[in-house]
């Protein structure tokens, strides 16, 4: 690396330019507002074609910390976390010296020039940009000032990356939901801003952007968001949860969408009940008395709120009530990171509560199968009867992701074995006796009426306690062991129900990758390493839902070396696939790593090549 | 041949499974006027539901109303479990039994909660001083002082479920006593038709742990120190209120509830104004103070809006409601995607 | 079988005498006092000499409900719970059917005659007793008649099987706490009955009693009871309970003892604090505070409590809080069978708490390890800074067992790594610098502080969040990769700190068996059937904690065929055994049941030969 | 140079790591009066503890006293965590931070069973009526009517906390305003010096999602309607009572503690009678009817035996007992297993 003396040293421009190819990452403070520029310019790259991602890094803090945000940019369509950061923006005098340092060498440190870095590197481009002072020449009130600073930084990468204003407009429009003066005022900003890095600015860095067309047809959203609404059209009825980061926002976009989405077309009255509950204990118990008297039902937390919830699904397993838990994973154990990511709750949630359980776990790895499996759970849970968990976390609930528009469900909504008035009466015509607990089809899933039925003989009486096929009190050993094995016999055939896993093969792969839910750009950016650098070809398999399915053990028995990605320090995928196969137990190899991060594709090539 | 009521049932077809409680619990009478209130109120097994959460007195709905669907849940978490449950269907009333272990101490939060949301159903806390299940350990409701076989002196101050349910502005707070049946009665048939939340707590002696003439939970206590603070007369919507025999109307208070239905207080304490949650309190400190215990309505106010009014449910059942009315149309959805941010 | 033809059909009396190796089952109804009848047939069999073993099959409900008790007799020592039933006695009008039913060909029916039974079997001997009419003629209270009815039984058996009177005595004034009138009372039935039965019965079964030696020096005690002494001796400083069956009587006890075992000898002052809990949530936080503070922190429950207790157990694991938690496992999922047996909370109690977790757990196997694992468990716990899971269950928990006197602890307190003022007075002055989770010694445990410590700088703050070796508050990647790797590394190298497995060989074995906590008699019995009868001689190695010693690998690793027996659905510590394993997953074979009941000799043995 | 106080600690050495709460957050203020109230108490912070559960509230902790051992526990379950770690150094005292959401509505059932309790520390509700960390939801102190961004309007009625400790028997029960520093450091004086539980509900504004000028938790509304009991002063035991210049013994009521310090109350309300438990009731009650934030000290039982009275401990720290006096000797195993059922 070369550098030039005045007036910050830099690397020579002469380097080739860089397209389509890079990471921003800008440090800011919480509650300035820069969410609304990161996603202005997220969303105005996204917009001129070009594949993105959007995280963001935040404390657990209102007000006043340090916040980053990094947008990944890649022509190839490689969107997830780099450790790599080639373009730095620091807007927080606090983080400024760090900020710096993460630059990669040759890259670019843009900084505002009220912040005074304690020291310099001569092997990256810096620019600095008058932040405060384009700021308060914006005309914005004072108390906006902080905000529009920020727009400053969105003004200038335009400039220096060739960011389409018009992208930036729109993107600000959509976030302002279309009102045109905060529009302008931000807009202004922008505007000025690059007007002043035109004059001002010589562009030494090789780093820009070019129209593509690889979004088209494309949205952008967080997965909470998705979930939420999926859960909305599969015909949700009922929501309880409690306030907690990274799972509020499922419950408050439902919230926020009832009026627009579950207005009764009969008689405009709502069709969803949403409760926010006096906590998790509360949350769990009322969804499950809302299962069992045949809602759709829901319950939205995170690690510290499913583990509140433990005794409550060993209830809601035995006694067999269909509700749908979401976990929004985030860091544990304990109160741990909360806002950080992790798929840390997997063991834990499978052998949820005291007594032999197996809980069925739904691991969404995209925007579009968070809204599907949104639908789909809740078709699970009253399918089998059983509590289902829809097994998010924060990277994919919170961040910000590419995906296509959501499509409707495939299929008319399945409330599974329920028996009202008309059917029993059926039954009873036919002869046929109807008992709570009742194998009848063999598939270890038994008929259920609902609160409410008044047809003679369809209430019963449910409990925790031992309870026989006719749900009648009952500790009688053997009972207690049929009606046991009859469950696990449920969960073992209706894993038809559950999601299959995804295969992705590559041609002479003897290598075999297992992993799941929000660590798939991570993958696919690893296998894309491996197989040109190292020439290592691999087949994938993204298991999306425990019990495993059959192909699960067919992909281990077809490769020599299976290795098991996930976001935990355990390895806990890894656990519960030597328990399922364990003629397998020995190929199956763990990768797996915690820091509360997204992993990156260097980390999983790193545990495999 | 069994008498039947008005809609042609008797009273057993109001029967659950035979009581496994100890002769003489406390519970047992509750459990037979839960039977006779309905059966006389005329209301099919099948409209109602049962929800308890652990405890003898949670297990109790067992010997009742096997027409009625039912769910025994966790301990203390009945009041939620009733919440979710209640939402699915407006048609159909709901009663919760609870203990006093139950309610007063796991189940504490819930309990205040519930109130909150004003769940339209009737919440029985069959409260004994002790934990009867367990083996008679002390509860948060038991007296100061207290002696139990192998567990001491309780040295703790009891909770009183009526002050908390007034504490946290419950609609409709009664306390009674399970040896005085038709006071029971009365207050079952009057909390049934409220509107929102019907606290009753009801002190159920537990003949096998906390019967011993000196505690507050004993049959013979209780028996000796009753201070009723009125009569009770329910009057179904359809019935005229008869205010008695000879009775001045001054001397007799009818509250009107928000289904038609009356009650109507009889021999009542001038003062004393059953609306007035202030002076609820007031009476519970004084009975204190008096050494008696003090049953009646303690306090209503019919009027406050129910969990069905806050959630702006759909008055048909919402567990019936069919597809076409719970997923969205296909437009919609295209709305929702046309309203994200494209590329 | 011959039969005779009067009064009552029965076998002929010529069959070789059975000697010391029958079981007895009484039917009764709870609320009775039956209790006090079979403790006095149990002991006086004990006090004779000969091996006994009592069990409990008591419902859900405080009285009128049907309740058994079983007693088994047995000269070569196995004194597991056994299928067949050699006599049977019926004082409930409710069970006598199928109490009948429950007599093994030959054996002997002893009903009450107030009591019909609705048929009769010619297969077994039959006799009546006037159990309501000696009652009556006791002179008892009329309260107190159905106590002393089943006194008639006790007197009755005491007849025909040969059963010491003055053992019986000795029993009863045990049992009423050397109560002159209640014993004389008591006894006085007894007497008449046997009286009774010498003139009026003709015996014509083949079996007795004879006095033997072979429970010279022993006791007979509850492992609950034992559990609460230990943990007395072990210096407990802090209980917090919530009644639960079949926990209550840990904490009952321990309150009981308190005033004669923990007065402290300088002020008279009580040195443990006790305290009944509002709920379960409640006791797991009062006992972290307390073993934070420094104080030898316990908390009994069983599977229900252990669920609510979830949230605060990775709380303990993560800020690294020594507490103990007594899990008496009774039947779940949910509520279950709230008074029978199960070892059923073992993934779900490893994997406890969200988040990367892993606990440890003892598995006491007899009266004398639940009283060493009551103290034990308070070293271990804060020897290695973490929640220890004592795991008990009902049968050992609540049935009487025999066992040696309870030993000394064999070594003085260890409390750990905790800094006093001195301490770190000398800290500093050889120039050491303290921080609250740094590893200083290597071994994954750092050194703590606790509450009082007025040390400049002793004081540090706690939490469940991201924190740092000096326990600051951290949301650093590295630093919460390297905390937990840390604690991890804690977790293996502390198992050193934990009882070891135990070890019984056999000649020529190639069979191996694992197994656990209160089944030891179950496999003591089935491994001596397995060898005399199909000729398979087997080792044995008792597991005693989790995480498993290197012994456990080493077995497994020395066995062509290893056998996990256990009593619960899934195979609970198999499954761990093939995440720790997994080089051997395969020849881990996995034998489990659970129906409420403790295993037999003949269920363990069907499952292997 | 920093003033010092008699024992020689500036200020600063009260102090914690630098808050990350808002600027202008209640929950500063309140932090500044707790080490204001020290401070000028001679407190030594290594003889104070703190404790706090989940929240913004819960947070506040970390930004004081860094000399004092602390524990931020789990949601809810600061009551169950401060009385476990109390019972180990009777010569600690313990602040308990939490906030409304913490307090009343997951960790209500623990709030009402340390109150019966008795636990000896300063529980400090720190009360914005919404979730402040979780970025503004409602909590269950939030007034009914009340709207928010995101969250629409509240539909139920608020707890009180004060009355809630009222109804549980609190022995020491007060409500301040984190804008009144001079009350809230008087009423941790008082608070501080209290031999059992003292509850101060502390309204403490969110400025960042509840400080509209028509909700009642927001600075605005709070001054304008604040209504002062009585002025409070604390006088430690070692000083004499002084009862201020011209005043009438009548205008000002001293209320002696346990350890000899005294709470005077100075321009009370004739009628007004802080040990009066009902009356207290009542005050809050009118208040709401007047729509005032009633603030001083509304109740105290001086008296009421705390839990070390109960569990019976020694006066020294349990958690310094050495091991001769924990482990009974052998000779007590000896005579336990004499006493056992031996063959
Ligand atoms: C989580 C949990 N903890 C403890 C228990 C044990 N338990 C069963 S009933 C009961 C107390 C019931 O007391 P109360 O509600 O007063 O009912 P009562 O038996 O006196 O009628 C307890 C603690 C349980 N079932 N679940
Ligand atoms: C078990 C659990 N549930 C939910 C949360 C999320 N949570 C964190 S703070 C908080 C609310 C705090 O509100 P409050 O106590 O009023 O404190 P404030 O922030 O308003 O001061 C919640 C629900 C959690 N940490 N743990
Ligand atoms: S133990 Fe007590 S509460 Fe339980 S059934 Fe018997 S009398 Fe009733
Ligand atoms: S969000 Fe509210 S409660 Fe939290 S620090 Fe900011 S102002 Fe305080
Ligand atoms: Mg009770
Ligand atoms: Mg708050």
């Amino acid at each position: 690396m070369t550098s030039e003396t005045a007036p910050h040293p830099s690397p020579a421009p002469t380097r080739p330019a860089v397209v389509n190819d890079f990471s921003i990452t800008v440090g800011t403070i919480n509650g300035t507002g820069s969410q609304t520029s990161n996603l202005a310019l997220l969303r105005a790259l996204f917009r001129m074609g070009i594949p993105v991602s959007g995280k963001n890094l935040f404390p657990s803090n209102i007000q006043g910390m340090p916040t980053w945000y990094t947008i990944r940019v890649d022509k190839d369509g490689f969107i997830a976390r780099r450790d790599r950061h080639e373009i730095v923006v620091a807007m927080n005098p606090a983080t400024v010296d760090e900020d710096l340092d993460k630059v990669m060498p040759g890259g670019v440190f843009l900084y505002a020039d009220h912040i005074k870095p304690r020291h310099m590197r001569d092997d990256v481009v810096t620019y600095t940009m008058p932040a405060r002072k384009l700021a308060r020449e914006s005309g914005a009130p004072p108390k906006l000032r902080d905000y529009v600073a920020n727009m400053v930084y969105v003004g200038v990468l335009a400039h220096l990356l060739g960011i389409d204003l018009d992208a930036i407009h729109a993107a600000l429009r959509y976030h302002f939901h279309g009102k045109e003066k905060a529009t302008a005022l931000n807009f202004g900003v922008v505007q000025k801003a690059a007007e002043w890095a035109a004059a001002n600015l010589q562009k030494r860095d090789p780093y820009r952007v070019e129209p593509m067309d690889a979004t088209r047809g494309m949205i952008l959203s967080d997965g909470n968001s998705a979930l939420a609404w999926g859960a909305l059209f599969g015909g949700l009825q009922f929501l309880s949860w409690y306030p907690i980061t990274p799972a509020s926002s499922v419950a408050e976009t439902i919230n926020e969408y009832i009026p627009k989405l579950r207005k009764d077309p009969v008689t405009g009255k709502n069709t969803v009940a949403s409760i926010q509950a006096e906590d998790e204990l509360a949350a769990i118990n009322m969804a499950i008395g809302a299962g069992w008297a045949g809602l759709r039902a829901m319950t939205s937390t995170s690690g510290p709120g499913i583990s509140l919830m433990t005794e409550a699904v060993g209830l809601a397993y035995y006694a067999e009530v269909p509700v749908v838990l979401v976990d929004v994973q985030r860091v544990g154990p304990s109160t741990g990171l909360p806002t950080r990511t992790q798929q840390g709750d997997i063991t834990f949630v499978y052998f949820l509560s005291h007594g032999d359980t197996e809980h069925i776990m739904l691991f969404p790895g995209n925007l579009n199968e968070a809204f599907e499996f949104g639908w789909r759970s809740l078709d699970i849970a009253e399918r089998l009867q059983a509590p289902v968990f829809l097994m998010m976390d924060l990277d994919l609930g919170m961040n910000h992701w590419m995906g296509k528009p959501f499509e409707y469900p495939a299929q008319p909504m399945d409330r599974g074995k329920v028996l009202w008035e008309e059917d029993l009466k059926k039954w009873a015509e036919e002869g046929r006796r109807w008992c709570r607990y009742e194998d009848v089809d063999g598939d270890g899933v038994p008929y259920r009426t609902v609160m409410g039925n008044r047809y003679p003989g369809a209430a019963y009486f449910t409990r925790g306690t031992g309870h026989d096929e006719c749900a009648r009190y009952s500790e009688d050993p053997e009972v207690w062991v049929r009606v046991n094995q009859r469950i696990k016999k449920k969960y073992r055939e209706g894993r038809k129900y559950l999601p299959k896993p995804v295969l992705h093969t590559m041609e002479g792969a003897r290598l075999g990758i297992i992993a799941y839910g929000s660590t798939e750009p991570a993958i696919a950016e690893a296998r894309h390493i491996l197989q040109t650098e190292h020439d290592m070809p691999s087949d994938y398999l993204r298991v999306r839902a425990v019990p495993f399915h059959d192909e699960v053990g067919d992909f281990i028995a077809q490769h020599e070396r299976v290795v098991v990605v996930e976001a935990n320090r355990d390895g806990q995928l890894a656990q519960l696939l030597r328990i399922t196969y364990p003629e397998f137990a020995t190929r199956i190899e763990s990768h797996s790593r915690s820091d509360g991060l997204p992993l990156t594709a260097e980390w999983v090539v790193s545990g495999i090549r | 041949m069994a008498r039947t009521n008005a809609i042609g049932l008797t009273k057993a077809d109001y029967k659950g499974a035979p009581t496994t409680l100890c002769q003489g619990c406390g519970h047992n009478s509750i459990l037979s006027q839960i039977i006779a209130s309905l059966f006389e109120m005329n209301v099919r097994p099948e409209d109602v539901v049962k929800f308890s959460g652990i405890g003898c007195s949670s297990k109790a709905p067992t010997y009742m109303l096997s027409r009625s669907f039912g769910f025994n849940g966790l301990h203390g978490r009945m009041p939620a479990l009733a919440t979710g449950a209640l939402v699915a269907d407006r048609t159909i009333k709901g009663i919760g039994m609870s203990g006093d272990g139950d309610t007063a101490s796991i189940g504490m939060g819930h309990f205040k909660h519930v109130i909150r949301r004003n769940v339209p159903f009737v919440y029985i806390v069959a409260n004994n001083g002790v934990y009867g299940l367990t083996k008679g350990q002390f509860s948060a409701t038991a007296d100061k002082g207290l002696v139990l076989k192998r567990q001491g002196e309780n040295p703790y101050m009891p909770i009183d479920i009526c002050m908390e349910a007034l504490a946290s502005n419950a609609s409709f707070v009664a306390r009674t006593f399970a040896g005085d049946p038709k006071q029971v009665k009365a207050l079952l048939k009057a909390a049934f038709h409220h509107k929102g939340l019907a606290v009753i707590d009801i002190i159920s002696p537990c003949v096998t742990f906390n019967n011993r003439p000196d505690s507050r939970y004993s049959y013979e206590w209780a028996k000796d120190h009753e201070a009723a603070l009125h009569q009770i007369d329910f009057v179904p919507p359809e019935e005229e209120i008869w205010l008695g025999e000879g009775l001045e109307p001054g001397e007799a208070r009818p509250i009107r509830l928000h289904d038609g239905s009356t009650i109507v207080l009889k021999q009542v304490d001038e003062d004393y104004d059953p609306t007035d949650r202030f002076g609820a309190i007031k009476a519970i400190e004084e009975s204190y103070a008096q050494n008696v215990l003090l049953t009646g309505l303690l306090y209503i106010d019919p009027e406050a809006p129910n969990i069905y009014d806050i959630l702006d449910l759909p008055d048909e059942p919402l567990n019936r409601l069919p597809e076409a009315r719970l997923r969205p149309p296909a437009e919609a959805l295209e709305a929702l995607n046309a309203g994200l941010f494209a590329a």
